[in-house]
């Protein structure tokens, strides 16, 4: 009996009370409590994990290592804010009549649910239970992107569905490939898809099947980071679902489908002495965020710009990671977190900015710090936070990537200049008049929740200025792990 | 004994590749879910003949999922849905027939090429198959490619979970029951929803014609 | 590596830095009290100016410090040091602050645009303070979060008045060429590690380069220096922003803002790569002369008065970078002594443009408030109602004219002899270009006199173009004391270059191991580089010839004849109509210059037919830059978006697709 | 700082002042015979100028301060001009403040300030007289400086005296690019003071004028000083041209018997010049203001090319 436990136990049970109560004038609050069981759990188990090293639990089936704690623990916190944060978001569409009394049921239990599918994939050790969780992820983000029931909403859900269950797949045929290789050297029985099995003998495993076993492996979890070409689900997910669900996906699971990637990429450098696993990775990755801050520039809907922004940045770090070496490796998981907080705090500030001008069309969102000067400074700084701004963490990332890529894989950094200053330019452009600049909208009649904004953006703010020595060896420890 | 066996599976490696042609060829719906319905009885077929030529127990268990799951349960859910939404005119394609059996030819030689080295390495009985199961699971994903109603894309969907599933037990005598179970319960709820999705989909555009989802997009 | 809180220079600099910070933080949190910013924090801010000045001065002359902050990335915390190089900028920043902030007080009485005082109070004390820890940073990552924080701050000033829509589009175009210049240092410092992974600069400074490296790391850093300073073709941002802001902020960036640009810039070339290549001081020069005259022909025939500064700023960094140029192409053939001359003029033209500069946009500034009012055509015969800011502004304009005995010429003057020595250099083909080079700072500095007296003579003299000019009010007291700091910087740079130079000449020293104080020290009041057959120039006997020639005139002609005076109206030709709009204006003041450089313009004429029933004669004056490379580019960008848009057009079979061909692309090439 | 020095330099300063007038007197002479008229005599300067010092100076009503200061700023910058300039020796103690470069400044300075006092009150004649002048003034001063370049170059010194020193030490010899250098000379001087074919300073035609639009609402003792100063330019111009292209005679450091020689030299090289400068006017035109900037851009070329064939042939 262990802090494990509670840590998916808490929003499992959340998601069969929430099932009933979810539609109760209390159910945010529930949602909340919840989510901050989870979060008091995930904490505990990192001072565990960081006390006494790696845990297994129930017989190796749940693995906690220094790379996934982290997740976890940055899982659990996002999950916790943005309940905060849906607090008062989903009063106002309640009383806007876009969420009745069973979608907010769906939604508050989908909402667990959706946490407890994301924490099962992080802690488990089984690659076989990563993919289950990984598709029943999907599965409830898609009950949450379509909560709304409206047309969009339906179209941008169908395609996620069947885009990533067909993604997903791939994965699943390229598990069955790596138990196949594993098999003949761990034996039938004896857990072959457990990972630290296969860690233990990643180097005797077959090269030609563990390639073609990454393939599949890369492909299909890739479709749900959002590599292009495979990212077209995403946007559309992001744009139309209620805005705490963009938080969610753009903030936890583009994180977990990269972190089930970063698992594999381990065994497979470990089976293969080439680089192919670093080339696959730095090419999408390149290509994402080229294509991304493209995409950028032709964007109308606040939501779908962030959106793309987010498969930018899911590049960069996927780039970042395909580079390896300590630096690029920290600076990948350094990035992950950053983008995770102003990402989704900005996800945030938009969806009350849409609430508050009706609309999700930027041209008619205007002057933001005249209605409400919290949201809009929120704005404008969570903006220029994730254009690369310093003092904000995205910046430390960055500067350690682009330095490093400046000198081993020099090719790379035109390309990239290219794409940074086409993003900054669009995003830019579009967030000045809606910050600054002349308005006509009213307040809001709730309150917005800047709260969690504020702490999302000032983490990212210390995690540019200062890194905490524990969380430094942390993330050190993390990056030996996927082999800096 | 093992001879007949591996017999066997190779005949019935053979009728799921030709029902995965079947499919593609196929234009209409309600022998489409046939055709499925068919595929998934010889999975569970091939899977319980494997179980049984290799003495493994919970290959049987697999098996009677399968055929739980792909012979009655979808299948009944499928056919309700058609009969709730009546679409069970003709499907037309989005690349015309020929074409299409032509690219999935060229697919299935890819796919052997790319399973050879790879079954060569297998220990199992049922090794030569992997190259029809990954054949499989491309043909019903083209599938999914060129349909253009709602209903036939799912049903490829489906059936490329068929294909995995074979591939599954072909190269390793299936993987860890845990893990069959978890896939198992995905897809059960991956279909529950989808047939809701269906009914939505249809309140929404009065019609299954995925070619109404095309207002996201850039312009 | 000296421990906080004991009493060093290095500590005294970051003293002065977080006492900045503090005031900023102060005036939030009075966010209400309009009256406390301008009240008490910016004269305060500006005492700090006065103390940073002193500190630095005084630091120029002891060995460097260096201190290492807690904060930072892990492995890499916040590296400061002392040094020549950072001491001198920062005596050019502390004294610049010292006297826009003392004139910024009276000035920011009136709340300017919608942010409120404090917030504005804050950006601008963030301002200084970046600026002074960019100069104090000593690793790359210091150096890149204090170079964007002082972008970023300076940006929200200049977007102050945010509901005017060119104002933002200034501010956007500002921070996006600021932000691409920073991802280019960036790229240069990621050069010069080396692939270390040591961001610090004492690393950096051991490392060896091939040539193509160093190279790599020179364009990259003059492309991130050039785009903040303004260098041609990265110099669009500068007419923009600074009309923008406000008054002591344009002050700021002008003055010494750009200077930071100029300070990265020889911290790199200099201190960072120790080789230098010939045709680096060629390109220099080259960039930096073409800068310089494009900047000063387009300020001769702006009609906005901020605009024109704004351009003359162009024009006097692209001077500093050709003397900088200068400096290397001698380095590069090992002539150090004239390597040092050339840099002390750069860094002399440095100290006097933070001056004069500053100088002449607060006056602006001082115009500005009483009159609000721009543009040159409305504006003239100020120096009757604005008697104090007219003559310190003259002072100004005569510096930035490079007139003697005023400090604009002492540079100008230690540039061109640099040129004198050119003969002297190995390559008969750089002896063949430096003589135009001569001659095109020579072009330079007669067109700077052009546009000087168009600025004042439109602005302060003649007769008021407008009516409510009659009764404007001169600057108050806090404006004034800060314009005569300013403007008593102007007059001593100019008298006392001698003693001047002995605070260059260490920094000259460290970057390029010689330098002019020993021998200009050697004969006091003259200011004699090499040898006093060669060139002198005393300016303060200079002076006292004038003035004395003055003086005895003045009285002779008392004393001889009479000193009667009689008023009377002007000379009006016969024509007895003559009303104040019919004195010449600005664009005619201009138009010589337009003619006689029309290529370099893209001028747009509107001109009226003999049939218009009220006629109108309008002409704009375009930046061919902004034409041909700029709106290009951004098409192009655009076509591109356009085409990778058509990637999604929404249809899932063709998602669907994409997996599809990916896949089997990705297992073709991985089985190959 | 001998006393020496200080009594040449004195008496350059003097005869400066003194001759002035003269010289401007004695060209006007001549372009008058020239041009078949009948003379002002030599003195007519002199008597202009005592006249208007007699006179009340009129000033517009809204004149500022400035308008007044002026000309007496103009007048001492001529004066410090004329006594840098080696004419009668080249040992000046003050010509160690002011170099080559630092006398071009000085003659910038005096423009700026009488562009300055043209625009203060304001009248049209005034702002285009400015206007004009500028003109002028930024594209012959970098032509002067130019020329002064190549002597500067020539001698390895910037320094007037120590030119004239080497130019005056060495043996005859045909310099190539000192001819270039004194073609350019002649003709920004032309523009410098006001002459044909740039200006004709005979005349009040709004059309052409410059030099007289300036001065236009000066009267009395400051347009006497203006004028002075005028006349002081002129002198010193020759003085510049004497002093790089035919600096022979001139007397050197400690040497009181040659200082008085040098005066008769000086005042026959200057009669001789003023002599060529009114035929020079009278043989050419007047032309269109707007052909100056080519006419001044040409002397421009011949500097720099000047410079150049210095740098090529090495003479």
């Amino acid at each position: 009996m262990d802090i494990l436990f509670f840590v998916f136990g808490i929003p499992l049970l959340g998601s069969v009370i929430l099932a009933f109560t979810g539609h109760k004038n209390f159910a945010p609050e529930i949602n909340v409590a919840f989510s901050l069981g989870t979060f008091i759990a995930a904490c505990a188990l990192t001072v565990q994990v960081i006390s006494m090293g790696p845990v297994f639990a129930w017989n190796r089936a749940f693995f906690i290592d220094p790379l996934n704690v982290f997740i976890v623990t940055l899982t659990a916190f996002v999950g916790l804010t943005t309940a905060l944060f849906s607090r008062p978001y989903m009063r106002v569409e309640r009383d806007h009549g876009k969420m009745t009394p069973r979608r907010l049921r769906l939604y508050h239990s989908m909402y667990q649910s959706f946490s407890f599918t994301m924490l099962l994939a992080l802690t488990t050790n089984n690659m076989g239970i990563l993919w289950v969780a990984m598709e029943a992820a999907t599965l409830t983000t898609v009950l949450l992107v379509s909560v709304y029931r409206t047309a969009a909403s339906l179209e941008a859900a169908w395609k996620y569905f069947i885009l990533c269950g067909v993604g997903i797949a791939q994965a699943l045929f390229g598990t069955v490939l790596l138990y196949m290789a594993a098999e003949k050297v761990v034996g039938p029985e004896g857990g072959a898809l457990i990972w630290t099995n296969l860690d233990a003998v990643k180097a005797q495993l077959d090269p030609t099947i563990i390639t073609l076993a990454f393939a599949f492996l890369f492909i299909g979890y890739g479709t749900k980071v959002g590599l292009v070409p495979l990212h077209n689900w995403l946007p559309d997910a992001h744009a139309e679902g209620p805005t705490p669900v963009s938080a969610i996906l753009s903030g936890l699971l583009l994180n977990v489908a990269l972190y089930a990637i970063l698992r594999c990429k381990v065994l497979t450098d470990g089976a293969l002495a080439n680089a192919l696993t670093g080339n696959l990775m730095m090419g999408f990755g390149l290509l994402s965020v080229v294509v991304a801050a493209f995409f950028l520039s032709r964007q109308k809907d606040v939501k779908r710009m962030f959106a793309y922004s987010s498969i930018e940045h899911m590049g960069l770090i996927t780039f970042a990671f395909g580079m390896g070496g300590p630096i690029a490796t920290f600076a990948g998981l350094l990035h992950m977190t950053v983008h995770s907080l102003v990402k989704s705090a900005i996800f945030f500030v938009v969806g009350h900015a849409a609430q508050k001008a009706g609309t999700q069309i930027m041209e008619e969102i205007r002057g933001l710090v005249k209605v409400n000067p919290m949201v809009g400074w929120g704005l404008m700084l969570g903006s220029l936070a994730i254009l690369g701004m310093p003092p904000f963490g995205v910046f430390a990332s960055e500067f350690l990537i682009l330095t490093t890529a400046m000198r081993e894989h020099p090719w790379a950094t035109p390309l990239l200049l290219l794409a940074l200053g086409v993003a900054f330019a669009s995003v830019l452009s579009r967030v000045l008049p809606m910050v600054f600049g002349e308005t006509s909208v009213k307040p809001l009649f709730h309150p917005p929740a800047v709260i969690p904004v504020f702490i999302h953006l000032g983490l990212a703010l210390l995690l540019g200025l200062y890194i905490p020595t524990y969380l430094e060896t942390w993330y050190r420890q993390a990056a030996r792990m996927i082999g800096g | 004994m093992s001879g007949i066996a591996s017999q066997l599976i190779n005949l019935f490696a053979a009728m799921l590749l030709l029902l995965a042609f079947a499919m593609i060829s196929q234009r209409r719906v309600l022998s489409l879910i046939y055709l499925f319905t068919l595929q998934g009885a010889t999975l569970a077929a091939a899977t319980a003949v494997v179980g049984y030529a290799t003495h493994q127990p919970h290959l049987y268990i697999s098996a009677s999922i399968t055929l739980v799951l792909k012979v009655f349960l979808i299948p009944w859910l499928l056919h309700r849905v058609i009969d709730r939404l009546n679409v069970r005119w003709d499907v037309e394609t989005l690349i015309n027939i020929p074409t299409t059996m032509l690219i999935g030819i060229l697919l299935v030689i890819l796919a052997f090429y790319l399973a050879l080295p790879v079954s060569q390495l297998s220990s199992s009985i049922a090794r030569g198959t992997l190259g029809i199961a990954l054949a499989c699971m491309l043909l019903s994903f083209m599938m999914m490619i060129t349909r253009s109603k709602a209903v036939p894309q799912v049903i490829g969907f489906l059936s490329m979970e068929n294909g995995l599933f074979f591939a599954a037990t072909a190269a390793t005598y299936g993987m860890p029951m845990v893990v069959e179970l978890g896939i198992a319960l995905d897809v059960l709820v991956g279909i529950l929803i989808l047939g809701v999705f269906m009914f939505q989909i249809r309140e929404q555009f009065d019609s299954l014609d995925i070619r109404h989802l095309e207002k996201l997009k850039e312009d | 590596m000296n421990a906080l809180f004991d009493c060093t220079h290095l500590n005294g600099v970051l003293a002065v830095a977080v006492a900045w910070l503090v005031i900023g933080v102060a005036g939030v949190c009075a966010m209400r009290r309009v009256e406390l910013v301008p009240r008490i924090l910016l004269p305060a801010g500006s005492v700090f100016g006065v103390a940073l000045f002193a500190i630095a001065a005084h630091a120029l002359f002891a060995p460097a410090e260096a201190a290492v902050l807690p904060i930072g990335l892990p492995g890499l915390p916040f590296h400061f040091r002392l040094d020549g190089l950072s001491a001198f900028f920062l005596m050019v920043i502390g004294g610049a602050a010292a006297g826009v902030s003392a004139f910024a007080a009276g000035y920011l009485r009136k709340v300017e645009g919608e942010m409120p005082p404090g917030l504005v109070g804050l950006q601008y004390h963030v301002f200084l303070a970046s600026m002074v820890l960019v100069v104090l940073a000593d690793d790359a990552y210091a150096f890149m979060v204090m170079w964007e924080t002082m972008a970023l701050s300076s940006f929200f000033l200049v977007i102050v008045n945010h509901r005017i829509e060119e104002n933002r589009r200034a501010g956007y175009l500002y921070l996006l060429i600021a932000h691409i210049g920073a991802i280019g240092i960036l790229l240069c410092f990621g050069v010069l590690q080396a692939n270390t992974g040591d961001y610090t600069f004492a690393n950096m400074r051991v490392q060896e380069h091939t040539p193509f490296w160093a190279s790599m790391a020179f364009l990259l850093a003059l492309f991130g220096f050039g785009a903040k300073a303004g260098l041609l073709p990265l110099h669009v941002w500068l007419p923009e922003a600074h009309p923008a802001a406000p008054s002591p902020v344009s002050a700021l960036m002008s003055g010494v803002m750009l200077k930071t640009a100029i300070y990265g810039f020889l911290r790199i070339t200099f201190d960072l790569l120790h080789v230098h290549l010939w045709w680096w001081g060629l390109l220099l020069l080259g960039i930096g002369l073409i800068t310089g005259l494009f900047g000063i022909v387009f300020a001769a025939v702006q009609v906005d008065m901020k605009r024109l500064l704004a351009y003359s700023s162009i024009e006097n960094i692209g001077l500093i970078f050709a003397a900088i140029g200068l400096s290397v192409l001698f380095s590069s053939f090992g002539m150090t002594p004239m390597a040092a001359l050339a840099l002390t003029a750069a860094l002399y033209h440095v100290v006097i443009h933070a001056f004069f500069k500053s100088l002449l946009f607060v006056s602006t500034g001082a115009v500005l408030h009483a009159t609000s009012q721009r543009s040159l055509g409305k504006l003239g015969g100020l120096i009757r109602y604005m008697p104090w800011v007219a003559w310190i502004c003259l002072i100004g304009v005569l510096t930035s004219a490079g007139l003697p005995p005023l400090s604009g010429f002492v540079s100008e003057w230690l540039l061109l002899q640099g040129f004198l020595f050119t003969p002297e250099l190995p390559s008969s083909f750089l002896n063949m270009l430096i003589p135009i080079s001569a001659a095109l700072v020579a072009l330079i500095a007669a067109l700077a006199g052009y546009t000087m007296v168009k600025f004042f003579g439109i602005i302060f003299l003649g007769q008021p173009r407008e009516e409510q000019l009659a009764h404007v009010h001169d600057a108050g007291r806090w404006e004034r004391a800060g314009m005569i700091w300013l403007a008593c910087g102007c007059v001593l740079l100019g008298l006392l270059p001698a003693q001047f130079i002995q605070f260059i000449d260490p920094v000259t020293r460290q970057l390029t191991g010689a330098g002019l104080g020993s021998t200009v020290a050697a004969n006091g009041w003259l200011l004699i580089p090499v040898a006093a057959e060669r060139a002198s120039y005393g300016p303060i006997i200079f002076l006292a010839g004038v003035a004395a020639s003055f003086a005895l005139a003045f009285l002779l002609v008392r004393k001889l004849y009479h000193g009667r005076l009689r008023r009377s109206a002007p000379w009006d030709c016969g024509f007895p109509w003559l009303t104040p709009r019919m004195q010449d204006t600005a664009e005619g003041f201009g138009q010589p210059i337009r003619q006689i450089f029309e290529s370099l313009f893209r001028v747009e004429r509107q001109l009226p037919t003999p049939f218009d029933a009220q006629p109108r004669y309008r002409v704009s004056i375009g930046d061919h830059f902004w034409y041909w490379l700029y709106l290009p580019v951004a098409h192009v960008t655009e076509r591109m978006a356009r085409l990778i848009g058509l990637m999604q057009q929404g249809r899932i079979s063709v998602y669907l697709l994409y997996s599809f061909v990916t896949l089997i692309a990705l297992l073709v090439w991985v089985t190959r | 700082m001998n006393p020496l020095g200080v009594i040449s330099q004195l008496l350059a300063i003097i005869v400066a002042l003194a001759l002035a007038p003269l010289l401007t007197g004695w060209v006007n002479q001549w372009r008058a015979w020239l041009q078949n008229k009948s003379a002002p005599s030599l003195l007519q300067q002199y008597r202009m100028l005592h006249k208007l010092f007699n006179k009340d100076s009129v000033v517009a009503v809204h004149a500022s301060p400035f308008f007044r200061i002026a000309p007496y700023i103009i007048f001492g910058c001529m004066t410090l001009a004329c006594a840098i300039i080696p004419m009668l020796s080249t040992d000046l103690p003050l010509a160690s403040a002011a170099d080559a470069i630092a006398l071009v400044g000085l003659f910038a300075l005096a423009r700026v300030f009488i562009s300055l006092a043209a625009m203060d009150v304001g009248t049209a004649f005034g702002n285009l007289g400015a206007r004009r002048e500028m003109l002028i003034g930024f594209l012959a001063e970098p032509a002067l400086l130019m020329v002064l370049f190549t002597a500067a170059l020539i001698s390895n010194s910037t320094s007037l005296t120590s030119i004239v020193d080497t130019l005056g030490g060495r043996e005859l010899a045909i310099f190539p690019s000192l001819a270039f250098a004194g073609v350019a000379f002649t003709m920004v001087s032309l523009a410098e003071n006001a002459r044909v074919p740039v200006d004709n300073p005979a005349t009040h035609l709004e059309l052409t004028m410059i030099h007289e639009a300036l001065i236009l609402e000066y009267s009395g003792r400051h347009l006497a000083l203006v004028e002075w100063a005028a006349s002081l330019k002129l002198f010193a111009y020759s003085c510049i041209g004497l002093a790089l292209f035919i600096p022979w005679g001139m007397a050197d450091a400690q040497a009181p018997v040659a200082l008085l020689l040098a005066l008769p030299v000086l005042i026959l090289k200057l009669a001789v010049g003023g002599v060529l400068l009114a035929v020079l006017e009278t043989v050419s035109a007047k032309m269109r203001i707007f052909r100056v900037p080519e006419f001044l851009c040409t002397a421009f070329l011949l500097a720099v090319i000047a410079m150049l064939v210095h740098i090529l042939l090495g003479a």
